[in-house]
């Protein structure tokens, strides 16, 4: 319930509707009630319509770059370790309502997730799209003039990217810039 | 039921009866009578196509006769043996000679009309009943309108009304005219506690069960109206009551005391008239009307007994006695279930483990005599680490694929796939020709992983795992795509996406074959010792069977002497003397070579998994460690003690097993007592604990008949909630009225009170009837108490074993499992498992026994091989996997300093919470490693993939 | 392309004890649903890792039903 | 062989195919015995088998 709950938040910050994932229950005796879970399921996804295209026009690669950088950043130690602490203290508790979890994952997974999905995003611009201002990252990703500012700064501290005038350039990332 | 059609050492003779039982215990020879089934189990494959064809009609006795089938059928679909059988009453071919369509349509060529009955000469060590209960006769329900009436049914019609698989699917609906219900009624005690049709008894089964076929058709119809008539709610079974509850508040049923004597129709619609408590009397229109049947003794009881050499009792069901409950009158043979008296599912399932105890007691010393254990060939490793060689075989399962799905165009698109080096399609791939040719294909092309498109792995795959173990494959080298059961079942209206979808789901069965690995299954020595926790009535009885089948047992008691609560019971249920039960058990315990006895010590730490315990035994002050294979809890309970009704204050009020204990002591404190109050659920059920102690209805009427046998013109009172003296105890019940013990309910919310005043005692109660308070004067006043749990919670931090919310130990399934934990290895019996009287006690003990004694006498433990692993140079040793793991079967362990993560694979379920949560992604599942799952999804993708 | 002759593309993941014998159950009774759903049979839901579901929608699913 | 010193045989006959009977079969298996189950209809399972659900958990009796 924890990862289905941190599912929805990090598929809002991709720009994917949450709606397309459901997580339901059937026992193996409630066959009638498995047939119409899938039934509903598959005419709301209907509705909300093909993957991208539903979420606007030409989005579609927008967030195929988003989902790209979100898969690498649900692979990172920091977003791992913040949800298994999460999973570790609610069992503790043994409350799961709602509640408890939405804000558990909202206050300490949700935000590691986002900081580490931009800096790959970042990264995949650099290094797929070549130097670009900081204000192209901010819009091209999504994230905040201020959060893009503090990953390029972290970034350049582990010398992975450096500030040419007006332009960031990834080192050591493929574009060797001059 | 599958695992009982599959054991080698199991055989099932269907259609059969027992003619005729002599010998003496250990050598018996009995003659079976076998009909034939005119069907050839190995050869048919169920495919339903003789039913289709079959012009004979024939009422579906499964179904309750609410549907028709025809004269070759399966009872069901999931029947064992899974095989169709013909009905030879109504088949034209074996009565009059002609038809035979049904031979002609079988492709798998599985019916012979040329089989005959035969007899069977059986030579075995023990005989056990377990012929289950008879059914109510019509005759009983003719007053409810029954058979005169269309919509008045009994609870096993209603049962397979609302089953899916049921002549309905599922649909509650009239049986006139197949209108959606508006309005239900259940009467309960039909056909028990009704002397007219002679079954005196309370059936314990019929207000569970009302109440779930109740919930049960709310959930279908939320705007159904539920109406439940009831003389005593008896919902005694452990968290019964709590689930009653909710049931009672979750789906709104109303609940009314009354017992309805006739049903009549009125326009189509069924009146039910009855009177309230003050004496109004109400009558109401209903839909339809369940008749909640009671459990008669089985029709052919007279036979059994007659042929099996034992007694019955006075109603027809199988003679015990309350300390060996699971003893027939014959030496040698052995009773079950309900049988030996009406009861639930749990007591069955609990007495049929005793049962199986006490059988490997007598012939402990023919143990895996005539057992069969298949032995496999050595397992080739050089085919396995070659790299990945596909055979895909798909299989037309007669027409259930073959109809809907083009099964050459998958066949022929598997071929195309990468790492598919051979594939087929077959006929009936679960067929034994089929396997046979499956193993040839696997051999003859050097194949070393295998993709089955067939039907759900769920029934199946360890069938094709059997057939790889046989050719010296790991069985773990198999994945099957199932394209039956979740692709031409349910999808066969559209062939062609259904033919899509099935070359998808073999597409991502190849993703994941192709990263199959070889998992070994481990097998772990037992050490063939048990620790027995808790030296009461339980845990004796838990010891002396593991010790009488062989096994060295420990038995550890916390205070200084063995007895426990069976100390103070004075006489037992059917008046015999509780201190002989006592005295025997101790005198065989300590008297017992393989049963060691530690009192005034305490288990400290337990360590390990099934089949290798590590414990450390405090004993006066120093720790003893003990090394063993299982651990039966046995840690009783406490008598509650009471804060209210002036107990201890005046010492005129007493409990019922002081009063016990006090009237075996002398008559003398008789003299002077002419006015006795019982007061029952005292602490039960609400005011400091939830649930019903379920004995203490049974013992305050044993006392009650003591005192009147004493002393006849005692008046005694007895002021209840529900009487739930529950099964045979229902004679005591009846007996106690006849003599006169005046019975007064009342409600949880006006509780009775106990007034002092100068000296002299006073009970007030509400009287439901008079509508008004009364006050009794009492001599004495005794407190049924109820049983809390003893410091369960203590132990289970110790074994890290759940608790239930009143604080007992939670079972691994309440219905299936009732004496085994949910971790491997640990058991429990007794009051510590909840309260329960002592004939139950010994049942479960016994049932326990036989559970642990399943890992000792096999001396090995086979571990599953879906387990996790650890990537030791990728764990950092955090933790999250320790705490989240629902098994305790993942620990961290120091390793030169550093803490690592390790899997106790005799405990892991291979759910796999540990893989998912682990930051550094250090743990690989057996089976569904994180590459196989990423491979399947990017199969599922194909060409879309970003 | 209207949403009318939209078919989606789903990925489900089904509790091999519950929720994928519950599809079993479907079948049995011969129940018709939608056939977009493609199934991965998990052991327990508890096994699903979030980059699997991320990997699902980038790989073009168009929703992705967790059954327990 | 003397009759009292008859060797046991170390199969077990149980009669009927319900709950009871299929629990005992399966423990005496386990326990290493042969078992014959002797069921008067033609599948085994007894009442339990009709049973849509089992109260409290109502999770299916199959």
């Amino acid at each position: 319930m924890i990862i289905a709950e941190a599912c929805r938040q990090v598929l809002k910050d991709v720009g994917v509707n949450p709606e397309r994932t459901a997580l339901e229950w059937a026992s193996a005796a409630e066959a009638p009630r498995f047939v119409e879970l899938i039934t509903r399921y598959v005419s709301a996804v209907k509705s909300i319509g093909p993957l991208g295209k539903a979420e606007g026009e030409n989005k579609e690669a927008v967030i195929g770059m988003h989902l790209k950088a979100g898969a690498k950043a649900a692979s990172a130690l920091k977003v791992r370790t913040a949800l298994g602490k999460l999973a570790k203290d609610i069992k503790k508790s043994g409350d799961y309502s709602p509640g408890i979890i939405s804000e558990g994952v909202t206050k300490k997974v949700f935000p590691a997730f986002r900081e580490e999905r931009l800096t790959q995003e970042v990264q995949i611009c650099l290094s797929e799209i070549g130097p670009c201002k900081s204000a192209d990252l901010s819009e091209k990703t999504g994230g905040g003039i201020k959060e893009i500012g503090k990953i390029l700064e972290t970034l350049s501290r582990k010398k992975m990217v450096k500030k040419q005038g007006s332009n960031w350039y990834g080192i050591g990332m493929g574009n060797q810039e001059s | 039921m599958v695992e009982a059609g599959r054991s080698p050492n199991i055989e099932i003779l269907t259609s059969a009866r027992l003619e005729n039982l002599d010998g003496k215990p250990g050598r018996f020879t009995a003659i079976v009578h076998q009909e034939p089934r005119f069907i050839d189990d190995d050869k048919c494959t169920a495919c339903g196509t003789c039913t289709m064809y079959c012009p004979m009609p024939v009422v579906d006795l499964f179904n309750e006769r609410l549907d028709i089938t025809r004269a070759p059928h399966i009872d069901y679909a999931q029947a064992v043996p899974t095989s169709y059988y013909i009905d030879a009453r109504a088949c034209l071919r074996i009565n009059y000679e002609t038809c035979n369509l049904c031979a002609q349509t079988c492709t798998a060529q599985a019916i012979d009309f040329s089989q005959k009955p035969r007899k069977l000469n059986l030579d075995i060590g023990a005989v056990v009943l377990a012929p289950g209960f008879g059914r109510i006769d019509p005759s009983v329900l003719k007053k409810y309108g029954y058979g005169r009436f269309h919509n008045v049914v009994t609870s096993m019609e209603f049962e397979r009304l609302t089953c899916a698989s049921g002549p309905t699917e599922g649909h509650v609906v009239r049986l006139s005219d197949r209108e959606p219900l508006k309005k239900i009624a259940f009467l309960q005690c039909v056909g028990s506690r009704d002397e007219i049709c002679g079954n005196g008894y309370c059936s314990s089964v019929c207000c569970m069960y009302a109440i779930k076929e109740a919930s049960v058709a709310k959930e279908h119809d939320p705007d159904l109206e539920v109406v439940l008539f009831f003389m005593d709610i008896r919902t005694q079974g452990k968290g019964f009551d709590a689930a009653r509850e909710r049931a009672e508040e979750k789906y709104g049923l109303r609940v009314i005391r009354a017992r309805i004597p006739r049903v009549d129709q009125v326009d189509g619609r069924l009146a039910l008239t009855w009177t309230t408590d003050d004496g109004k009397s109400c009558s109401e229109l209903f839909d339809m009307v369940v008749l909640s049947e009671g459990l008669s003794a089985p029709k052919d009881a007279e036979a059994i007994a007659e042929i099996a050499g034992i007694e019955l009792n006075h109603y027809g069901f199988c003679k015990t006695c309350v300390d060996s409950p699971l003893v027939a009158s014959r030496k040698g043979v052995y009773v079950a279930g309900a049988f030996q008296g009406p009861k639930d599912i749990p007591e069955s399932v609990t007495q049929a483990s005793g049962v199986a105890a006490m059988v490997s007691e007598l012939l402990s010393e023919a143990r895996n005599t005539q057992t069969v254990t298949l032995s496999y060939p050595e397992e080739d490793k050089a085919i396995e680490s070659e790299g990945p060689r596909i055979g895909v075989f798909v299989c037309h399962c007669g027409s259930n694929i073959a109809g809907v799905v083009d099964i050459n165009a998958v066949r022929d698109y598997a071929g195309t796939l990468p790492d598919v080096v051979f594939c087929r399609d077959t006929l009936y791939s679960c067929s034994q020709d089929a396997l046979k040719g499956i193993a040839s294909k696997i051999k003859g092309n050097r194949l070393n992983r295998v993709v089955i498109a067939a039907c759900s792995p769920r029934t199946h795959e360890p069938l094709f795992q059997e057939t790889l173990k046989s050719i010296g494959l790991n069985p773990a080298l198999i994945e099957m795509a199932n394209i039956r059961d979740q692709c031409s079942w349910v999808h066969s209206q559209e062939p062609e996406a259904a033919t899509e979808k099935a070359k998808e789901i073999v597409r991502m069965a190849v993703a994941k074959a192709r990263l199959l690995e070889p998992l070994e299954q481990t097998t772990v020595d037992v050490s063939p010792t048990a620790l027995v926790i808790g030296g009461g009535a339980a845990g004796m009885t838990a010891a002396l069977c593991i010790a009488d089948q062989g096994f060295e047992c420990l038995l550890v008691e916390r205070s200084d002497k063995l007895g426990g609560n069976l100390r103070r019971l004075v006489w037992t249920m059917d008046g015999g003397e509780a201190s002989e039960v006592l005295d025997n058990l101790i005198k065989r315990v300590d008297g017992h070579p393989l049963v060691c006895v530690m009192l005034e010590a305490q288990v400290e730490d337990v360590s390990g998994y099934v089949g290798n315990f590590t414990s450390s035994i405090v004993k006066a002050g120093q720790p003893v460690v003990v090394d063993h294979g299982v651990i039966v809890i046995a840690t009783g309970g406490r008598e509650y003690s009471p804060t209210s009704y002036q107990y201890g204050v005046n010492k005129r009020v007493v409990t019922q097993l002081e009063l016990e204990k006090s009237l075996a002591s002398g008559k003398g404190i008789l003299k002077n007592i002419k006015n006795v109050v019982m007061i029952q659920c005292v602490g039960s059920r609400g005011e400091d604990m939830r649930h019903c102690s379920r004995l203490c209805c049974t013992q305050a009427i044993k006392n009650a008949l003591k005192l009147k046998g004493i002393k006849p013109d005692i008046r005694i009172y007895c002021l209840y909630r529900d009487m739930r003296t529950y099964g045979f105890s229902e004679d005591l019940f009846k007996e106690a009225r006849k003599r006169g013990v005046i019975f007064i309910r009342y409600e949880p919310d006006r509780r009775p009170e106990v007034i002092e005043r100068d000296g002299r005692i006073k009970v007030r109660v509400f009287d439901r009837l008079l509508k008004d308070e009364i006050d009794i004067s009492a001599c004495l006043v005794v407190l049924s108490v109820g049983i809390t749990p003893g410091a369960n919670d203590v132990l289970a931090n110790v074994l890290k074993a759940p608790l239930t919310p009143e604080g007992f130990f939670l079972e691994a399934h309440v219905k299936l499992r009732p004496v085994e934990l949910a971790s491997e290895g640990i058991y429990v019996c007794g009051l510590a498992h909840g309260p329960k009287p002592l004939d139950e006690s010994i049942a479960q003990a016994k049932a326990a026994a036989a559970k642990a004694a399943i890992p000792l006498a096999k001396g090995k433990a086979q571990v599953a091989s879906i387990v996790s692993r650890v990537d030791k140079a990728a764990c950092i040793g955090c933790g999250i996997c320790e705490s989240l793991c629902p098994f305790n079967a993942i620990r961290l362990f120091r390793v030169n300093k550093r803490r690592k993560a390790e899997t106790i694979t005799a405990s892991c379920k291979g759910c796999g919470i540990c893989a998912s949560h682990c930051p550094t992604l250090a743990i690989s599942m057996g089976g569904f490693t994180d590459e196989a799952i990423m491979a399947q999804i990017h199969a599922f993708a194909g060409e879309r993939c970003v | 392309m209207t949403a009318g002759d939209f078919n989606p593309h789903i990925l489900g993941f089904f509790c091999h004890w519950c929720c994928y014998a519950a599809a079993d159950a479907a079948g049995v009774s011969r129940y018709q649903y939608p056939p977009n759903v493609r199934v991965i049979r998990v052991m327990c839901t508890g096994r699903i890792d979030l980059r699997f579901i991320l990997e699902a929608f980038g790989c073009g699913a168009d929703g992705v039903f967790t059954g327990g | 062989m003397p009759e009292g010193k008859a060797k046991k045989s170390g199969a077990v006959m149980v009669l009927g195919g319900g709950i009871a009977g299929i629990q005992t079969t399966l423990d005496l298996a386990d326990l290493g015995y042969y078992v014959y189950l002797v069921e008067k209809k033609a599948s085994i399972g007894g009442v339990m088998a009709r049973l849509d659900k089992t109260f409290p958990t109502n999770d299916c009796s199959l």
